[in-house]
């Protein structure tokens, strides 16, 4: 058992940081410097640097699970309150594509998400299915997919009579239509209404049991995923909270000075130490529902 | 980073369980799974069986007698020391004087009292507090002059936890002036209770029990040899010693019975109530595996003999999840924490309340929650 | 509106206060002091001066109802700490009383609890009524009857197949065994067990919609107490915990020089204010159900 | 002690409830109801129809053009208001400025300035805060000098709420010296934002909404007959004014059209989710009714002209509600707040998560919860 990062896993750490600091706080989500231009850049350089292969399945040209490694990356993304579709587009999807027994499928989609030249979304709600001869019919309108507004392709989950299908849907199905909006942290999502999408055989990743199983395995590395970017946050608030204490002055002293905000301060710290320990011991805790999962979760 | 056993810590978790299961006595056994308080001697039979088996005193290192485990071993043998309601070793004897000891004491020190201490053949209680020194513990006056070989002390202490059962008391004495600054005349003395001139007299808490003691130290002549490291240094081991005592105050064994303990009661309600008591379980059970995490974390990064500001965290969020955990039992047990019948040891239902009242001192001892957040700003803001 | 005591009122709280000042603290339940004979001695004075009247129907000798004379009793046992059966034979037992068609019971045992010779005590649970001929069988265990050890009579009630039983038992019944012991907050009480225990018509308080209007009264009312009793025990640890602050020294500073404890303060501030505020609110907040019930506990 | 209303209140109660029901516009029923935030226009209609009736000013004496209600009248106006979905009239000019211009202002000043505040003619805002000055008001620099007739004025003065709306600014100024005791030095001056040298900056905060504003104040001039009493007795006032402020804050009337709206949404969940919704709720609404009484409690006993520290309390409890309220229906609303569409005024459910927003300043604004219990303690504790 060790807590440290290895020395990967530091470097990975410290390449990440570097490509923020080199953005000079643009990625921040409510700098007014953020573009569509800006995130396409920034994106193009975390495929440069191989990050969006990890997770992905080695057999697909991916780094294969890396669940530490993806914590480092969702600390550094909330510590730079960037709003960045690293979850919709890699780690869940990640999942998916190494859970699914339609590899050609796989085949088919990861590469170009792994090189940046395409980007997906994930839709968990509103959608129902029904069979129709080898493939399925989907409907349904989900009213937020983080992140839809303008993704390339859906990793999307319908109710079915027995479990879920789970499916992949092009960004330009003629049967799918967006209204994009910014929710209330400022990132982007889509409302996403289908009226009657044929879903082929080919598409499908999962269905019935098995596609319960790919969803709950996809929502278990997305927990994780945002337990790590949760730290990253608090650490940057953190941060900047103790900053403003050792500079603003107020009835002639410094805020830090006060009592009831040195206590609040150690209030923080305590948070802060308890959502390092629980981004660490991860999805065991927050979802060990079937043994699939808790496999997975477990450092694996 | 990896947070999988090794094969090695697999089979010693193994061991650990099947010692436990073949060694623990019955009736001890059953009094951990009640709630209920030991017996002394409860405590002093299961200790010297660990002691037997070299494992009275997990964080010791081999040559004084501890196992010399590594602290994920330590880890997992508490956890299964909770699992199989078996007590923990007397955190007076194993987390407080034996470090302080094996850090600070002199070899003559550690051979006299080391050994003992592991077998429970001494019972240490703690001469911390003092009626003026409460969370200012370095404001205290019980004064200890030099007369030829031997300080002679003199002062109240208060609220020595089992002092009345014990045989020895480590202490915090006055040896420089109190002017200036007061850390810096304190040295660090140990006590032989049955030395003239020491009274203890019981103190009956709010939750009926009578576990803490003033203990007055009249004109008590204490062997030069009996003070551990420098005179006037004492403050920096107490320093030690108190982040082990915060750290032990975590207790996440007891938590983890009290919950089992709401789960069983929860069973008793109607539909609803067992959801919603349920629900409120384990959001305690969550950040109680959290907290042991942490525990972890901070184990594997402490450095051996040094206060670790950190150790204020642990306390703060395990005192709050085992206040939290009690409060949550009284309501689950309902009319069966009505009667609060402390006279009688062995019916355990009635210890709910008594329990529940005992915890919140928790919050109050090993230093009080407004001084951990004080110690944590400080580090952090540098102030 | 008016939310000032009116001068019978302050009279009243004076003369309580003055009761429990002579008793030199002797009262507080935590105090070696208090024997069986202090606690007699004590209820004696409570008869003397009148105040086991109040509640009782003017019918009955009684003072009629009085909910801010309650109120005030109430909140000056609070302050004293004391362990006392105000609640559970005055104010509940009047308000049963008040309601019962049967007055020949009420007139039967309400004097001798107005006088103090008498002490009632209450049971809401664990028990159940059969019908017998014109009367009832009743058995069942009550855990917590408070005050029940040397109550001379109850005031109890059984779950029936339609609705619930109010009925008077004596306190010597041979059918009811009762077992003393000290609740957590060292006030008296028993767990009282009772063998199929006959009620006469005549021991009837009230059955069936009737029996169930009547608890929820009687609770009512309790629990308007009970607040005011809280008041009264808040606000005596609220100048506790100031005397405490203003006296302790720790660190070479008064406790209250140290702003968390400050910000505590205030808080007990806050939360003092609101259940004065509560208590006069009372019961219309806490338990709306009945008509019956509102309209009592609105004032009248 | 007598909590029932009298005949004659009861009568005034159904006087008021008609009053509303046949005089409030529909369009702002609708977007009160809906949450949102009224036009300027609205609000100006609105109390221009109260003011008719002679409504506007609610504690205002007769003999200023208020209705010289008596507090429980004025209790059952704002319930009313509250249930009736009408808008409270404009605090900046009813509770804020004309309580002081009745208490502090000449006959003069009153004449002039209170008719056309009741009315809206004029629009007040608030020039209290500064960069360097928030919780520590007293430390205010914006100086004003005396130039023959009239105060120059230099200074920036930060989160003036509506000040883009406003026509005029009743503002905290230096005359005295900062250093000694600095409140000393404190003049209340009102400034007409149309003056040369006055510029309004737009803040937008974290809801996505333009209400608080940048005020420089660059060589204003200020004729000395628009300083409301003495010189350097601004702080007097500016106490009196923000006791004012701190009952107002309560805004019981938007927790209740919250709780409101969390009902609605609780309802379109499952049984499980709704009941639970609807005890949290039943627990606010508790706690809520009481602060109405702590609120009748302290208007009851509040002397004219005095600032009262149980406006703190006040305070501190009824944002507390507020908050609570607002959280539980950001979760009551699930999917119906992810949408952040605060450009569309006229689709209320993206309001919701804006409103939230909205009121986490609620605890930082009349003085930050940490200074009202500072206020609090020094009252208490007198030290």
């Amino acid at each position: 058992m060790d807590f440290d990062l290895n020395t990967e896993q530091s470097l990975l750490k410290e390449s990440v940081a570097r490509l923020f600091a080199a953005d000079k706080g643009a990625a921040h989500r409510r700098s007014k410097q953020v573009t569509a231009d800006s995130a396409a850049g920034l994106w193009a350089k975390f495929a440069e640097n191989g990050l969006l292969a990890i997770g992905f399945d080695e057999a697909l040209g991916g780094m294969g699970p890396a669940p530490f490694e993806a914590m480092v990356i969702g600390q550094e993304i909330g510590r730079a309150y960037c709003a960045s579709p690293f979850l919709e587009s890699v780690v869940m999807p990640g999942e998916a594509f190494r859970l699914t027994e339609n590899t050609s499928l796989a085949q088919r989609i990861a590469p170009a998400v792994m090189q940046g030249d395409a980007r997906l979304a994930c839709i968990f709600e509103g959608l129902v299915a029904e069979r129709d001869g080898e493939g399925w019919r989907v409907r349904g309108e989900a009213v937020c997919a983080p992140y839809g507004d303008e993704a390339t392709g859906f990793i999307a989950a319908a109710q079915t009579g027995a479990g879920w299908l789970v499916f992949y849907m092009t960004g330009d199905a003629p049967q799918a239509t967006r209204r994009a909006y910014k929710t209330f942290d400022i990132s982007p999502a889509a409302r996403v209404s289908i009226d009657n999408l044929p879903v082929r055989k080919d598409d499908v990743l999962a269905a019935g049991a098995d596609g319960a199983a790919m969803i709950e395995a996809m929502q278990c590395a997305g927990v994780a995923f945002l337990a790590a970017e949760a730290v990253g946050l608090m650490e940057m608030m953190f941060e900047a909270t103790i900053e403003h204490l050792r500079t603003r002055v107020q009835f002639g002293q410094k805020l830090a000075n006060f009592q009831a905000l040195q206590h609040r301060v150690a209030e923080m710290a305590v948070a802060l130490e308890q959502a390092r320990s629980a981004a660490i011991a991860r999805p065991p805790i927050l979802t060990p529902k079937t043994a699939l999962n808790v496999q997975r979760c477990s450092g694996g | 980073m990896d947070l999988n056993f090794t094969p090695d810590e697999a089979a010693f978790r193994q061991e650990v369980r099947a010692f436990i299961r073949e060694r623990l006595p019955a009736a001890i056994r059953r009094r951990m799974e009640d709630g209920r308080a030991l017996t002394r001697e409860d405590i002093v039979q299961w200790q010297r069986i660990l002691n037997e088996k070299g494992w009275a005193a997990p964080s010791w290192p081999k040559q004084w007698g501890g196992p010399g485990w590594s602290v994920v071993q330590r880890h997992i043998f508490l956890d299964e020391l909770h699992q199989g309601a078996g007590a923990e070793p007397l955190s007076f004897n194993v987390s407080m004087l034996g470090p302080v000891l094996i850090a600070y004491g002199s070899d003559e020190q550690k051979r006299r009292f080391l050994p003992r201490a592991a077998n429970l053949d001494d019972w240490w209680a703690q001469g911390f507090s003092e009626p003026g020194a409460g969370s200012d513990l370095a404001g205290l006056s019980t004064s200890a002059k030099l007369d030829g070989g031997a300080y002679v002390v003199n002062g109240q202490k208060i609220w020595q936890g089992m002092a009345h059962r014990a045989d020895w008391m480590f202490t915090l004495v006055r040896t420089g002036p109190k002017h200036g600054k007061k850390q810096a005349g304190i040295s660090f003395l140990l006590i032989d209770l049955k030395s003239p001139g020491v009274t203890v007299r019981p103190i009956i808490t709010i939750d009926g029990r009578h576990e803490v003691n003033e203990v007055f130290l009249d004109d008590v002549r204490v062997p030069v040899s009996l003070r551990i490291g420098e005179e006037n240094n004492g403050w920096t081991i107490a320093k030690y010693l108190l982040t082990n005592e915060r750290v032990g105050i975590a207790r996440i064994g007891q938590t983890k019975r009290i919950i089992a303990r709401i789960k069983a009661f929860a069973a008793r309600h109607d539909a609803d109530k067992h959801k919603k008591l349920l629900q409120q379980t384990a959001l305690i059970e969550a950040e109680l595996k959290i907290v042991e995490i942490t525990q972890l974390r901070i184990l594997a990064a402490m450095t051996e003999g040094q206060a670790d500001p950190r150790a204020s965290i642990h306390k703060l969020k395990a005192v709050e999840l085992r206040q939290a955990a009690s409060e949550l039992l009284l309501k689950a047990a309902g009319p069966g924490a009505y009667e609060f019948a402390y006279e009688d040891e062995d019916y355990a239902p009635y210890d709910i309340a008594s329990n529940y009242l005992t915890l919140r001192g928790a919050s109050v001892f090993g230093g009080a929650t407004e001084v951990q957040k004080n110690i944590l700003a400080r580090t952090i803001l540098g102030s």
